[in-house]
């Protein structure tokens, strides 16, 4: 295994630390329960935006919290969903008495957790709405699974809802926004290569070097198929395709296109994709009115790259337009 | 033939042990269908257990499994997290004040942990979860015990049904947890859920065999 | 070799065709010859800010062109210099009048083009001052060899420096501060992984499972020294050492500290690096008033860490804080 | 016994194909000890440098070394741009106007060429680079010409030295350019730019051999 790291049971505390040591102008970090919360929570009167899930997706959560974006984030151990403990103290940290959202990804544990982490809020009078993201095409959506995993639209209803609640909406409003991103989004995703869980030591699964998984999620499982390595144009369309044909998207439509690298995808690989995905969609007929590039969402070290198209409206121009002041993205401050 | 506090420490401790042998076989499990994490989750929370066990020793059987499920809460995450935490709970709430359970006392403790996991995951018989490796092996001991077996055979025939649930999984396609996910790809995989459901009943049976 | 790329031969056109459909509100890019360029370029009575060396190391150059940093970067081929023709048709670009500053890393090859380009672009009447940053004590200087490489302090240089322009300064004073960093920035890199170029299509060199190599360029070179893999503290210790013996660095000393990944390392790894890099630096007397902490100088895939220390006066500090809007990095804008 | 214009093309030819044949190998000798590059920066260069031999065919052969360098300079990149593509600009500048080379005016133009090179690289012999090569080979012209040998005879002195250059540089440890970043682990390998500069040469004595 080939990391920069101490002991693999020490990763996520001694990030953490990093992230304190870091930034202390943006974030605080409590340890045990352990969660990232905005230098100056809880805002008198702003809903709380929340987030969490396992780490190995820097810097979704954590590096996602600041102004204009999260309120707090609670980190799981590596690829586990967070507990309710850590939710309740999070929750807690950023009511400032319009309520707390929870941006929750559609994953059995993370949902379990935060809907016990609610539960809890709730009983402690804290408001407290959930939306869960699910947005990965790769999973066939049904009511009798676990139904689509949430993947990269989630860092964009955090960028939106963030602003959303910056501007004093109510909780009802920000989670409308949240809402529609969850509506109006898609993502699909794919590999190159493993990413190797830090107290594993070794690959989740073996990739020939001639072969790759299409339609991986975030968390090192292998994906719907694996087929031989392609070239960039062809991968990019086979995640587009079914991105574009899920909702469906239509002629005319505004959208945001994110292209996402899962780790250990450099950005020059990144520009290439994003090419293709920028004529593909405007070939559609699509307007790509907002992008984003770069390694947001993650998966460790997993080489390999998510597309999410976001439908946007005029209201979500300007929610993601808004200044945000976070580690891991910030513009207009 | 009582199951006293004592073995139900005992028990915990045993399955403890279990886990922390069984962490890599786990995390094994999950890589091939899920996220390589549950062996690690699981010792994780049983290890917080443990320190746990100090100072809840002379507590009421209730009060333990419930201590246990509070950690467990607390400390695993992830899916295994909650429905550990709910089966421990559950069962805590069905032995409150206890300090002894009979054979009849453990099968509406476990059908209370059962029903906690059902509710809070929503899984059904066949989805290729623990839930395949806890029914079966309810209903083979709640048969067993209305059979006249006595506790070292029932727990036996609870744990060797909780196997075959367990292995029975191998073929399916997960509907349910992260192995959903993999649709088709899922099959021919043990469920390492279900497995670590078996390693709970089968310390049950070995530490309570001859209680 | 697993890349999302095409053919290798068309991976910088298409990473560069993919940067223009992406930042059409921020840059332009301009083919044969290839050049990326400020989209209000030249900004008149503002000296021009333009640097370039090998593709490869996104966002640098390209990413880091816009406002408050590069006028104009020019690509070459990966891990190759530009050419004097690209480097005087970009810096005729940018040329607003009040000349132009050439930050050049210190490779042959980079020296040699960038000073044929310089004198072509004097020849016709423009104002050029190169300033050479030569930052890596992994090697040791000597008259008598090619000297230091240039890494790190550059991305350092080119945001202090295109303050600076933006300020109005004159070119002697830009360039003086380029000096400055070049005076005052020590780095230095380590890789878990090699790198693959992709024309050679396979890894540079071969680094058993458990060896890293210390002391590392930027261009998928060997290091100094081939060892065991340690622990990311040993690690850090291993880097930071040598980098504040340099100068040296004193207690007391104000720094931006910068832990930058090579292109394969994940931010969660990177943050357990500056961690250890921050408490060296304070255990030093150091005062970290500033960081950075991503991949901005990349070697394509490459898995590792570089760590660069920078004095900062109150000017540059200033400098530091001054908006800035590029895809690469922004802020204040 | 004269080099035409036509033989000067041949050879840049002759060369082209040698450098496309090398370039992994060229390449192969630069991962070792540089950044892999270096096949691919001369093979793109001279692909380029093919593609305007039509429009300097009927050029003097100062003009067409001219038009090569310049060629070479806007299109290799890197140390091998610049170096390659004033040896050949200075080899230009000395033979503008020319039809044909004599033994003496190729000597004065490699020498040029050489002299461009070091004004530009500030390589010493030692320093394990192009230099490296090409400075004995010249000598080993030069003196042949001294001798009396004819033009075929003392292209192979050339040539032959140009190889004994490029393998004495195995065991250096090189002072400029990118290996020298690597110290004393540079000794060992042989560079890349020498033994693209001994192609060169070989390739003058292939196809003027017999001039
Ligand atoms: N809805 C559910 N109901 C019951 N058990 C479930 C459910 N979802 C997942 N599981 C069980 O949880 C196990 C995985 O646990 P774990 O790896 O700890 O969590 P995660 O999937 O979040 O990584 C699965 O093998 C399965 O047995
Ligand atoms: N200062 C110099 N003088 C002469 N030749 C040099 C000098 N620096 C490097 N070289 C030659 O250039 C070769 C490398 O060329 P190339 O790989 O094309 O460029 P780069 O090193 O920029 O990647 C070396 O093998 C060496 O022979
Ligand atoms: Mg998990
Ligand atoms: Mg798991
Ligand atoms: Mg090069
Ligand atoms: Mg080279």
């Amino acid at each position: 295994m080939k990391k920069l790291i101490n002991k693999p049971e020490d990763v996520v505390r001694e990030e953490l630390e990093g992230m304190a040591l870091a930034h202390p102008d943006l974030i605080r970090v409590h340890f045990d329960p352990n969660y990232v919360v905005r230098v100056d929570a809880p805002v008198k009167g702003k809903v709380g935006v929340l987030s969490g899930g396992g780490s190995g997706h820097e810097p979704m959560h954590g590096g996602l919290v600041g102004i204009g974006m999260l309120d707090a984030a609670c980190p799981g151990a590596v690829f586990t969903s967070p507990t309710p403990d850590q939710m309740l103290e999070a929750t807690k940290a950023i009511n400032g008495g319009a309520g707390v959202l929870h941006i929750v990804k559609n994953y059995t544990g993370d949902i379990m957790n935060f809907e016990m982490a609610a539960d809890l809020a709730r009983a402690e009078g804290i408001e407290v709405e959930s939306v869960i993201i699910d947005d990965d095409v790769a999973v066939q959506d049904s009511l009798y699974t676990a139904g689509r995993r949430g993947v990269g639209s989630t860092v964009l209803a955090e960028k939106l809802c963030g602003a959303a609640a910056e501007q004093g909406r109510s909780l009802k409003e920000v989670a409308d926004v949240c809402r529609k991103v969850k509506d109006w989004g898609r993502s699909m995703g794919m590999a190159l290569t493993s990413c190797t869980v830090p107290h594993v030591g070794r690959p989740t699964f073996d990739l020939p070097e001639d072969e790759m998984e299409i339609g991986i999620g975030i968390h090192g499982e292998p994906g719907r198929t694996r087929m031989k390595l392609k070239p960039a144009d062809e991968i990019v369309e086979m995640l587009m395709e079914p991105i574009i044909k899920d909702i469906p998207y239509k002629p005319g439509d505004e959208v945001l296109l994110f292209v996402n690298g899962m780790g250990g995808t450099p950005l020059i690989e990144l520009y290439i994709v994003y090419r293709k995905a920028h004529q593909i969609a405007t070939q559609h007929g699509l307007k790509v009115v907002r992008n984003l590039i770069g390694s947001y969402i993650t998966s460790l070290e997993m080489a390999g790259t998510s597309i999410t198209l976001l439908k946007m409206d005029e209201d979500m121009i300007k929610l993601w337009d808004a200044p945000v002041k976070t580690p891991g993205l910030r513009w207009g401050m | 033939m009582v199951i006293t506090r004592d073995k139900v420490l005992e028990w915990i401790k045993r399955y403890a042990d279990l886990l922390a042998e069984n962490r890599d076989y786990l995390t094994q499990l999950d890589a091939a269908i899920g996220d390589a994490d549950h062996g690690a989750n699981m010792d994780r929370g049983f290890k917080a257990v443990l320190s746990k066990m100090p100072e809840i020793a002379d507590k009421d059987i209730g009060t333990i499994l419930k201590t246990v499920g509070m950690t467990l809460l607390a400390t695993v995450g992830g899916a295994g997290g909650p429905l550990y935490g709910t089966l421990f709970l559950q069962a805590g709430m069905k032995t409150t004040g206890k300090m002894e359970l009979t054979l009849e006392d453990w099968i509406n403790a476990l059908e209370a942990g059962i029903t906690g996991v059902k509710n809070r995951g929503k899984a059904e018989l066949g989805d290729k979860t623990m839930i395949d490796a806890l029914v079966p092996a309810w209903n083979a001991l709640k048969q067993a015990a209305e059979n006249g077996s006595n506790l070292g055979e029932a727990l036996d025939r609870c744990a060797r049904a909780a196997e075959e649930g367990m292995k029975a999984t191998i073929p399916l396609v997960a509907r349910k947890g992260r192995a959903s996910y993999l649709g088709e790809r899922s099959a021919g995989h043990q469920d390492p859920g279900a497995t670590s459901s078996y390693l709970m009943l089968r310390a049950a049976a070995e530490v309570w065999r001859d209680a």
